[in-house]
């Protein structure tokens, strides 16, 4: 494994001062529809709402074209904009500012996000046209923009990481969008919070990058309380040591630039000082040890676990399911395009990083691949179609972590856009079939659409093409690039144990994958435009047998309480569905239905009417990403055809700097093992073919019957819901219960305790005064009794009890005085 | 044989106690005051001795005469009192006045 | 009138001016026989004009202080205490008149500004407009004090207009003047004069229980106050003379804080006679924790709060929450800190400890709360447990981070308990089991609930996530392994919040609840500030920042000169 | 040996400086006269107050007219000094003050009002002596004037037995306590050969250190104390002070617990820090002569002192009998002053006790407008005070926030001085033990806080037995204002208070 290159000096900061009015637009049209949209919708109408919206997209999407031409113009390595607004925070070592950057693969990044970003908005106009609260989902998607947009251009990870958030709160809002409907509101709710267990994850590894940046530590009395001591080179400057002014990175000259060194956030200072050898932080890093782990590994591997949480990889995957709760667009936007693919981005952007610890490397690429895997296994039988897409979706881009895991940053990187493109076809042709059959997502329930929906059946087909890696298109060049690599990887390791097996392994199983991806999308495709049309019995039965109230119950995480109103979820949800058909007739942003929904939906079952094309709005987006996921497969004609490098590789260059070495091997091989991924994707389609077009075949019914527990356990996603719920929901319910009980009853004790106390000492005063007072004098009088009979009888009365208790009093103050020397 | 100093500190100890003793132990209001007086006499006991023996002058006499003096005063009150308390209570016994408990 | 060398003062006195009218007007209502309505009203207006000129003089104090001053020398070294008024007070006692700001209470001081009167907003029956106006129970003016039974008990804000105004004004006074004493004596006087209000505020306009969290609020405070006593004499009685107000020297002992830092620095108190045989800076340390730690409210000390919050009024949760838990670790930062930094640094860890607890274990113990109120108040608890730990890490990172935190959560949790009180003058509830749906009929509402609770479970862009990335990335390099353990807060803060949210907002809308009005203009005045002031404070924290760091690095300076 | 001429001369220049007893004695004998010669007139009750009050203002004009250069009166009687003064000043004050309180109360009607007065004026003038006696004779002479005067007031109203009850536990334990301090004072007189309380330093070094001279010293000095203490009710000379308390008239019980508390302070200042003292330098620290531990047992029973008394207090719920209790535990810190045996330490002693009578006549009077109303000065009549009779309780909330000790109040000044005083020691050889001393007396502050607390619920929290406002004459208004007025000025306004303690304590005559 080589390191970062001597070649590689500091990067060139070309200043761009108009940057930050990229993620602004939305953010302002955001602001608008957030504060005004109710009165916009219900005075100007809903068109106002989403042409600020749009407008705003526009907007953004053109300042980034703005900002692409500005960097086409620029020498190849000095590709990197740069603007900063103010500084956020300055404490200490820690000194940030919010500020943007775009380097080659932000900058792709920004115009997938943008451009997508505007057609999804096109599409949720036909999409969304009855929903009363119009303006709150044109809301929740410009922040989501804005969000994103912060993620990918943040020049530090602070910046980075408001994204990070951003986006998941933004998908929080958006899946329970429909929030009376209780399972999607806690499907918004359990995104949100295993997103938090990744963001847990990341903190800590970024912590940990930090704070081995310059390795300065505050010099504290109790040493044994700093776990790692830093290698000499990197103990604090003298300016460090003194906390009085804060101290930023302190800078090294290489050969005429100064290059910051020290710990940092911000990325360019972080990428300078690792990969330029001259600083020797790359060395240093390289050495560090943490609990005897490489401290690198444990940086990237804990990075990686926010990359789980983001980007649905295993075990943290399970929230991407439920999120297709949200309203379709959303799927596509966000659950698809590009939000899920964030942990790519960052691995991709700390390539440098990720270089430099194998077995990090070797982490990435299993989970990815085993998600990969694991998912597609998913997605064979699942029958909502946009479960189908979202375990799909789980499983493309365990493929991308497969290519950054294996050091492929420009190929995963690749698939990315390519799966931008076709996946967000395919979420919006799902879209627009559910929205054909009044909100049926149950292919069982469709067929024979081709026929009705003629553009959606071919953009679909068309991507489904796509993802299942045909030549030509934009899938095959990306996935096969992937799985060639990943081949070719030998240098990756297992915690720490070298495992040259492992890159092969990978390549088995992920072209395993590729077969199963290319199996249930033409499945997908089969049953839900082949045939004739199975639809129109309506909802009823739907939720009977329906898949996800097999685990409905499991995933109200805490709230037990609301198992009823999870069940009585569905007819909000079906009041939506009856607004459906309005839009569908073109009849555009008619109100009165929006209000006549909900008593509608009593008799929907005989009111719903043959599927019907969705309108133009529609039809033109899903057109258009269906040319783009065919298109982008001209950045990435590998150079085996063409016999120089994909044009994205070279436009990435500059942004990965990381070098990881491959195997060689003849053009041979490389031709073989590209017939192999287009084998791959035959045989899938092959099967699906042969058992779901047309909606012939019995055979899928009866294998179903012959394995019917193996079909349960994955039909119902090897029950990982329920093991979560089990592992981890009700333990720490029942401690959060169990401590609320301790601290009512045990530390709240302590006080009332106090106050008892003293209740008991002033009823042992008055005892104390009652009895033995009393008792003394008795006792004394017994005792004169006893002594003397001559004496007559004695008798007390209470202040004679006082007096004895005076005189024992003074007797006791003078033995005091002889207590005392 | 003459009587020391000791021999009246002795006499005015045993003065004292019995006094002490009469105080505690007696039922009846007025003998509790005599009991009282019994304890001042006591002390007179040991003025007119210390003055006689020891110190010389007549500090300790006069002393004496101030405190037969206040002595009397002092037994006109309490018999007042236990007038009243005969009065209120219908009986002189200090074992009935126990209205007051802790 | 108003001057940088008298702002302070004018901070401090105005409120007990605007109660001194208060009381004159009632004494004048005798003579005149003036309405209850009039004296009720003219009470309200009074105390809405002094509590905004308080926080004029807050903001003015904030305008004119400079991060960068050399502030008052002592002993030749700068402590940047600016504003400074001092005059000798009791001569005998060598007490003096002593306040200034430097970076660290000059927050505090803005922060008590906003908050007092955003609670002197909440305390105001007024602007409930709109079409629908809320029932608040017993609304109607006519008032025989304590005309109540439990079930509808008449609101807070006509039962006993001007005794409440009164309290609320001398609580403000209280609180100001302990924020920028500089005379430990001085200090404790304001520290016991803010106590006392609350303990009324609470236990007459409270809720069903209030007796109880009142007496209890009440011990517990008192406990602490009385060891603060002890501890200060003892320090007091340890310490060399200083220069007083007028130039002369002080008789044999001081009370003057800035001093006695110096001769902390300078080891008077850790070379001290032992006390018992337990050395007695340490000794001195504990005291003063423990009644500090009390106000924060630390681990085992702090089940006066939830029953405080439940049964106070809105406007008294507001300042409690906002307020008097600041004063807990300002206590710390200023007292223990300064004048005793070798038992600091021996008790370090065993805070940090605490702190740990703080955040974990009320962090799970909200998780499992029904009670709306009761949530967000330990959520209050694990908050403040972040101030406590990065006050133990002692990095510079991690204690700006840590006081940071007491200002955010002063600006985030008075809003929560705002909403809390927007709902409950609505439901007369507060069992979140028994909301739901609510977003459906307040839209608004729900849509600022929503801000505030992603605020306080640290969202970035919001104010609760900078400090606690920076008391996280702070206490990172010290404390690992504690730190580690905190970081997983985030997840169960997430989860209580959103599962609240969950409750009361999302679902089927509780058909008992519909009609409900949305907020009102009242609730809006206070509402949306605070909420603009957390985003504000999310994207540029440098701004109160910049005040503090120099303050802070100096006081770690000082524990551990270089 | 035969009166020499000296002698008549120095008594003829005694009494130019004993013109304000002089006052007193005459004035309170013609007040029974007054009584009888306005046996008539209908406004009796009136005159006769103000006829007292005049009185006062007499004795007061003289005494402010008198200089406190220290100096021995009648060959060694008693001395004349400001510290003396100072507690004349206090003592005028509460009568007066009980004049004031006692005239409207409905404790005594007209016809019995006036020889209450005399009586009152009488224990005046016995407490002055009291404050300014050096010789045991005089000592005693005072005290018994005192206590036999308080024993009839004690008793003093008709058929009511709790009274009488009160009165003979009073002239029981009273005349037992000086019997024993009598009987103390022979022993001191035989051994130190004198009975000029201010030479008794000198003499106590000749006493050889024998056991039985040891015995008799310490015998003696015990139960001279024992007459201080149970004057000043500390344990274990306590016990009448809650019967007593309870029973007598509730004006009494408010000036027996201040006036003869604060004379048994002087009293026990002057025999113990002035007389059984190294005569350390004025400022400085003394310790106790001879092999007297007196400051550590002082310390002790201050201890237990306080102890018993807030704990005893706890469960109490009739006023009266609380404040008794509480009185007692007041005495206990007044006692951590003594155990100083310090300079700051007595001035600390002299600062409480001014607190103590502004605060604590306040918190009577609050009982007294209550009983006086409901005819029940228990706890459960102030439920609801706060609606029904708002400045009664807003003020006796004042008050129990001073005697807890809570700044900003004038019992936050003397408690703070006194706990200046005993930290002061804790430098000190036996530091540990006034250290622990302090704790105690903290602890006992949060106790106290706990009872007085109670009453602070009852009055604001609690609902009322019944809704009727509680009414009272407006002269109670003005006193209840005046003394809550009084106690957070002088909390915040301290400096006069401690210059005047400082001042009258320098002039302390020592012979």
């Amino acid at each position: 494994m080589n390191h970062a290159t001597q070649h590689l000096g500091p990067t060139v900061v070309h200043a761009a001062g108009y940057l930050w009015l990229i993620p602004l637009f939305p953010a302002v049209g955001a602001i608008i529809n957030s504060l005004l949209g109710t009165r916009i919708q219900r005075n100007l109408g809903k068109r106002w709402n989403h042409a600020i919206a749009i407008g705003m997209m526009t907007l953004s999407f053109l300042t980034a074209l703005r900002a692409f031409a500005q960097m086409v113009a620029l020498p190849g390595d000095e590709r990197f904009l740069q603007n900063t607004l103010w500084n956020m925070l300055t404490a200490g070592q820690m000194q940030f500012d919010l500020a943007f950057a775009l380097d080659p693969l932000s900058m792709m990044m920004v115009l997938i996000i943008t451009f997508i970003g505007t057609l999804i908005h096109v599409f949720s106009v036909g999409y969304m046209a009855d929903e009363p609260s119009y303006w709150r989902f044109f809301a929740y998607l410009n922040l989501f923009v804005f969000a994103m947009l912060l993620l990918v251009m943040g020049d530090n990870f602070a910046v980075m990481f408001f994204g990070w958030e951003g986006v998941g709160l933004a998908s929080y809002l958006l899946i329970s969008f429909w929030y009376t409907d209780i399972e999607k509101a806690q499907a918004g709710m359990k995104a949100f919070v295993v997103n938090r267990f990744g963001d847990f994850g990341f903190i800590l590894g970024l912590f940990l990058l930090f704070w081995s940046l310059g390795g300065i530590w505050e010099p504290r009395a109790d040493a044994r309380s700093v776990t790692y001591v830093p290698e000499i080179g990197y103990k604090a400057d003298p300016a460090a040591q003194n906390p009085f002014e804060s101290t930023g990175p302190r800078a090294v000259v290489v050969d005429g630039h100064a290059v910051k060194v020290g710990p940092t956030l911000n990325f360019r200072e972080l990428r300078d000082q690792v990969v330029i050898e001259a600083t020797g932080v790359g060395e240093h890093l390289r050495h560090q040890k943490l609990w005897g782990v490489a401290l690198l590994t444990l940086v990237g591997m804990l990075m990686f676990v926010g990359a789980m949480g983001k980007s649905a990889q295993l075990p943290l995957y399970v929230w991407l399911p439920d999120a297709m709760a949200g309203p379709t667009p959303v799927s596509a936007l966000i659950h698809a395009a590009t939000m899920v693919t964030a942990g790519v981005y960052m691995v991709a952007r700390l390539s440098y990083i990720y270089a430099m610890s194998p077995t990090a490397m070797g982490w990435v690429a299993t989970i990815g691949v085993l998600t990969a895997f694991f998912a597609a296994t998913i997605g064979f039988f699942q029958y909502d179609i946009k479960k189908v897409l979202a375990y799909s979706t789980v499983s493309q881009l365990g493929i991308m972590f497969i290519g950054v895991g294996v050091g492929a940053y420009w190929a995963g990187t690749y698939h990315l856009l390519t799966h931008a493109f076709f996946k967000a076809t395919l979420f919006l042709g799902s879209g627009s079939v559910i929205l054909g059959c009044h909100h049926e997502q149950d292919m069982r329930k469709m067929g024979g659409l081709k026929k009705l929906m003629p553009v959606t059946a071919w953009t679909y087909l068309v991507a489904t093409w796509a993802i299942a890696g045909f030549p030509w298109a934009s899938g095959f060049f990306s996935k096969d690039e992937i799985l060639w690599k990943a081949f070719t990887q030998r240098g990756m390791e297992l915690f720490g144990v070298p495992a040259p097996w492992l890159g092969p392994a990978i390549f088995v199983i992920g072209i395993l994958a590729a077969t199963g991806t290319s199996f249930y999308m033409f499945r997908s495709y089969y049953m839900t435009f082949t045939g004739h049309y199975r639809g129109g019995a309506g909802h009823d039965e739907e939720h009977g047998e329906d898949p996800h109230s097999a685990h409905a119950a499991p995933h109200h995480a805490p709230a037990a309480a609301h198992a009823p109103a999870a069940a009585h979820g569905h007819d909000d949800h079906a009041a939506h569905g009856h607004a459906a058909p309005a839009a569908a007739h073109g009849v555009h942003a008619a109100p009165a239905h929006a209000t006549h929904a909900a008593p509608a939906h009593d008799d929907h079952g005989h009111h719903g009417g043959p599927p019907h094309e969705s309108p133009r709005s529609i039809t033109w987006v899903l057109a258009t990403l269906a040319f783009g996921a065919v298109a982008v497969s001209f950045l990435g004609i590998p150079l085996l055809w063409t016999g120089h490098a994909p044009i994205l590789e070279h436009w990435l260059a500059p942004a990965l700097p990381a070098e990881v070495t491959f195997l060689h091997f003849g053009h041979a091989t490389e031709w073989l093992f590209q017939g192999m991924g287009v084998a791959a994707a035959t045989i899938g389609w092959f099967f699906a073919m042969k058992l779901f077009k047309d909606g012939q075949s019995r055979v899928p019914h009866d294998l179903k019957h012959r394995f019917f527990g193996f079909w349960t356990v994955v039909y119902n996603k090897y029950y990982v819901d329920e093991a979560y719920h089990a592992l981890v929901i009700r333990p720490s319910l029942f401690l959060a219960a169990f401590l609320s009980w301790f601290d009512q009853h045990v530390i709240d004790w302590l006080v009332n305790f106090a106050g008892w106390l003293a209740r008991v000492f002033a009823a042992i005063d008055d005892a104390i005064d009652k009895y033995v007072v009393d008792g003394a004098v008795n006792g004394v009088g017994g005792l004169t009794r006893e002594g003397g009979r001559v004496l007559r009888r004695i008798e007390t009365g209470r202040i004679q009890t006082y007096l004895y208790g005076a005189a024992f009093g003074s007797l006791l103050v003078v033995l005091l005085n002889f207590l005392f020397r | 044989m003459i009587p020391t100093l000791s021999h009246y500190l002795a006499v005015a100890a045993i003065l004292f106690a019995l006094g002490l003793f009469t105080v505690l132990t007696r039922r009846n209001a007025v003998a509790v005051l005599m009991g009282v007086e019994l304890m001042l006499n006591a002390a007179n006991v040991n003025l007119v001795a210390f003055n006689k023996f020891m110190v010389g002058g007549l500090a300790g006499q006069t002393f004496a005469l101030f405190v037969i003096v206040l002595a009397a005063a002092e037994a006109a009150v309490g018999l007042a009192i236990v007038l009243s308390i005969f009065h209120t209570f219908k009986t002189i016994d200090v074992r009935a006045a126990d209205l007051m408990r802790e | 009138m108003i001057r940088p060398d008298n702002v302070l003062v004018w901070a401090t006195f105005l409120p007990v001016i605007g109660s001194a009218v208060i009381l004159a007007l009632m004494v004048v209502r005798h003579f005149l026989g003036l309405k209850k309505r009039f004296l009720d009203q003219a009470s309200r207006v009074v105390t809405m004009v002094a509590s905004f000129l308080m926080l004029v003089a807050s903001i003015l104090a904030w305008h004119w202080f400079d991060p960068r001053a050399q502030g008052l020398l002592v002993q030749g070294k700068a402590t940047g205490v600016q504003m400074v008024s001092r005059a000798i007070w009791i001569r005998p006692f060598n007490v003096e008149w002593f306040v200034g700001v430097d970076g660290l209470s000059i927050s505090m001081v803005l922060l008590t500004g906003i908050i007092s009167f955003v609670a002197a907003i909440a305390s105001m029956p007024w602007w409930q407009g709109g079409a629908k106006a809320i029932h608040m129970a017993g609304m109607d003016e006519d008032d025989h004090g304590h005309g109540d039974d439990e079930h509808h008990p008449k609101h807070f804000t006509v039962r006993m207009v001007p005794g409440y105004m009164i309290l609320l004004l001398l609580l403000m006074t209280g609180m100001m003047g302990t924020f920028v004493a500089l005379d430990m004596f001085l200090f404790y006087v304001f520290w016991e004069v803010m106590l006392l209000p609350m303990y009324f505020l609470i236990g007459v306009w409270g809720g069903p229980r209030r007796e109880y969290a009142a007496i209890k609020f009440f011990l517990y405070t008192l406990a602490g106050s009385v060891l603060m006593l002890l501890a200060i004499i003892a320090v007091y009685y340890r310490s060399l003379p200083a220069v007083m107000a007028d130039g002369t020297l002080s008789a044999r002992h001081t009370f003057n804080l800035l001093e006695l830092a110096a001769q902390g620095r300078a080891g008077q108190f850790a070379t001290a006679l032992p006390i018992l045989g337990v050395a007695f800076s340490k000794i001195v340390f504990v005291a003063f924790f423990i009644g500090f730690a009390i106000k924060i409210p630390m681990f085992p000390f702090h089940t006066w709060l939830p029953d405080a919050h439940v049964e106070a009024p809105t406007p008294i949760s507001v300042i409690l929450a906002g307020i008097l838990l600041k004063m807990g670790p300002y206590g710390i930062l200023r007292f223990n800190y300064p004048l005793l930094p070798d038992a600091t640094e021996w008790a370090a860890n065993a805070i940090a400890v605490f702190g740990v607890i703080n955040i974990i274990y009320a962090a799970y113990v909200a998780l499992a709360q029904r009670d709306f109120k009761k949530m967000v108040a330990y959520s209050s608890v694990s908050h403040m447990g972040f101030t406590l730990l990065g006050m133990a890490a002692m990095t510079p990172m991690a204690i700006s981070g840590a006081v940071y935190n007491m200002f955010t959560h002063g600006i985030i949790s008075p809003a929560l308990f705002l909403i809390v009180g927007v709902i409950y003058d609505r439901a007369h509830h507060r069992d979140m089991e028994r909301f739901g749906g609510l977003a459906k009929e307040l839209p608004e509402y729900s849509g600022l609930t929503g801000l505030a609770f992603f605020a306080s479970l640290g969202l970035p862009g919001l104010a609760g996530f900078i400090p606690e990335f920076m008391v996280l990335a702070g206490s990172f390099p010290v404390y690992l392994t504690f730190t580690v353990i905190s970081a997983t807060a985030v997840i169960i803060t997430a989860a209580y919040y959103l599962w609240a949210m969950q409750r009361v907002f999302l679902g089927k809308l509780n058909s008992a609840y519909a009609g409900f009005p949305d907020v009102n203009w009242r609730e809006r005045i206070m509402l949306y500030p605070l909420a603009a002031i957390m985003i504000f404070l999310g994207f540029y924290p440098q701004f109160i920042l910049h005040a503090i760091n120099p303050a802070l690095q100096l006081l770690i300076q000082n524990l551990r000169p270089v | 040996m035969d009166i020499q001429p000296f002698l008549v001369a120095e008594n003829v220049r005694s009494t130019g400086w004993f013109r304000p007893e002089l006052v007193l004695t005459f004035g309170a004998l013609s007040l029974f006269l007054l009584d009888l010669a306005w046996r008539r007139s209908e406004s009796r009750a009136r005159l006769l107050s103000a006829a007292t009050l005049t009185v006062f203002g007499l004795a007061a004009i003289l005494l402010s007219l008198q200089p406190g250069t220290p100096q021995s009166l009648f060959n060694g009687m008693i001395a004349n000094d400001a510290f003396a003064n100072f507690f004349k000043w206090i003592f005028l004050a509460g009568g007066a003050l009980t004049v004031l309180i006692a005239g409207p109360s409905r404790a005594y009607p007209p016809s019995r009002i006036g020889p209450f007065y005399a009586l009152l004026v009488t224990i005046v003038l016995g407490l002055f002596l009291m404050a300014s006696a050096t010789d045991l004779l005089m000592i005693y002479m005072a005290i018994e004037l005192v206590s036999m005067v308080s024993y009839a007031l004690a008793g003093y109203s008709k058929g009511d037995r709790k009274a009488a009850e009160a009165a003979l536990k009073y002239v029981i334990f009273g005349g037992v306590a000086s019997g024993a301090m009598i009987f103390g004072m022979s022993y001191l007189y035989g051994m130190l050969g004198t009975t000029d309380i201010t030479r008794f330093a000198a003499a106590i070094a000749q006493v050889p250190t024998t056991l039985p001279h040891r015995l008799g010293l310490i015998l003696g000095v015990v139960l001279v104390s024992s007459g201080v203490g149970y004057k000043i009710a500390a344990v274990p000379w306590h016990m009448w002070a809650p019967d007593v308390y309870e029973g007598a008239p509730t004006p009494f019980t408010a000036f027996l617990s201040t006036g003869p508390k604060a004379a048994g302070f002087a009293l026990a200042a002057r025999l113990l820090w002035g007389a059984l003292d190294t005569r350390g330098s004025m400022m400085g620290l003394s310790e106790a002569v001879g092999n007297i531990p007196w400051p550590a047992v002082v310390g002790v029973l201050s201890a237990v002192t306080m102890t018993l008394g807030n704990f005893t207090a706890l469960p109490q719920t009739n006023l009266k009998r609380l404040l008794a209790y509480s009185s007692i535990a007041h005495a206990g810190y007044g006692l951590m002053g003594l155990a100083a045996n310090s300079f700051v330490g007595t001035q600390a002693v002299m600062v409480y006790m001014l607190a103590y009578l502004i605060m604590n006549l306040g918190a009577f009077l609050a009982v007294i407008v209550v009983e006086r109303f409901t005819g029940s000065p228990s706890i459960f009549e102030f439920r609801g005070l706060g609606h029904r009779a708002p400045l009664a309780a807003v003020s006796m909330a004042i008050f129990l926030f001073a005697l807890t000790g809570l700044p900003p109040s004038i019992g936050f000044t003397g408690k703070y001085w006194l706990f200046v005083a005993v930290l002061d020691r804790v430098s000190g050889p036996t530091g540990g033990w006034y250290a622990t001393l302090a704790i105690i007396a903290a602890l006992n502050t949060a106790v106290a806080l706990y009872y007085y607390a109670r009453i602070l619920r009852a009055m604001f929290f609690e609902a009322p037995l019944s809704e009727v406002e509680v009414t009272y004459p407006t002269s109670y208004k003005w006193l209840l204002a005046g003394f809550a007025a009084a106690t957070v000025l002088f909390g915040i306004w301290v400096t006069p208070i401690m210059d005047w303690t400082r001042l009258s304590l320098g002039q302390f005559y020592r012979g």
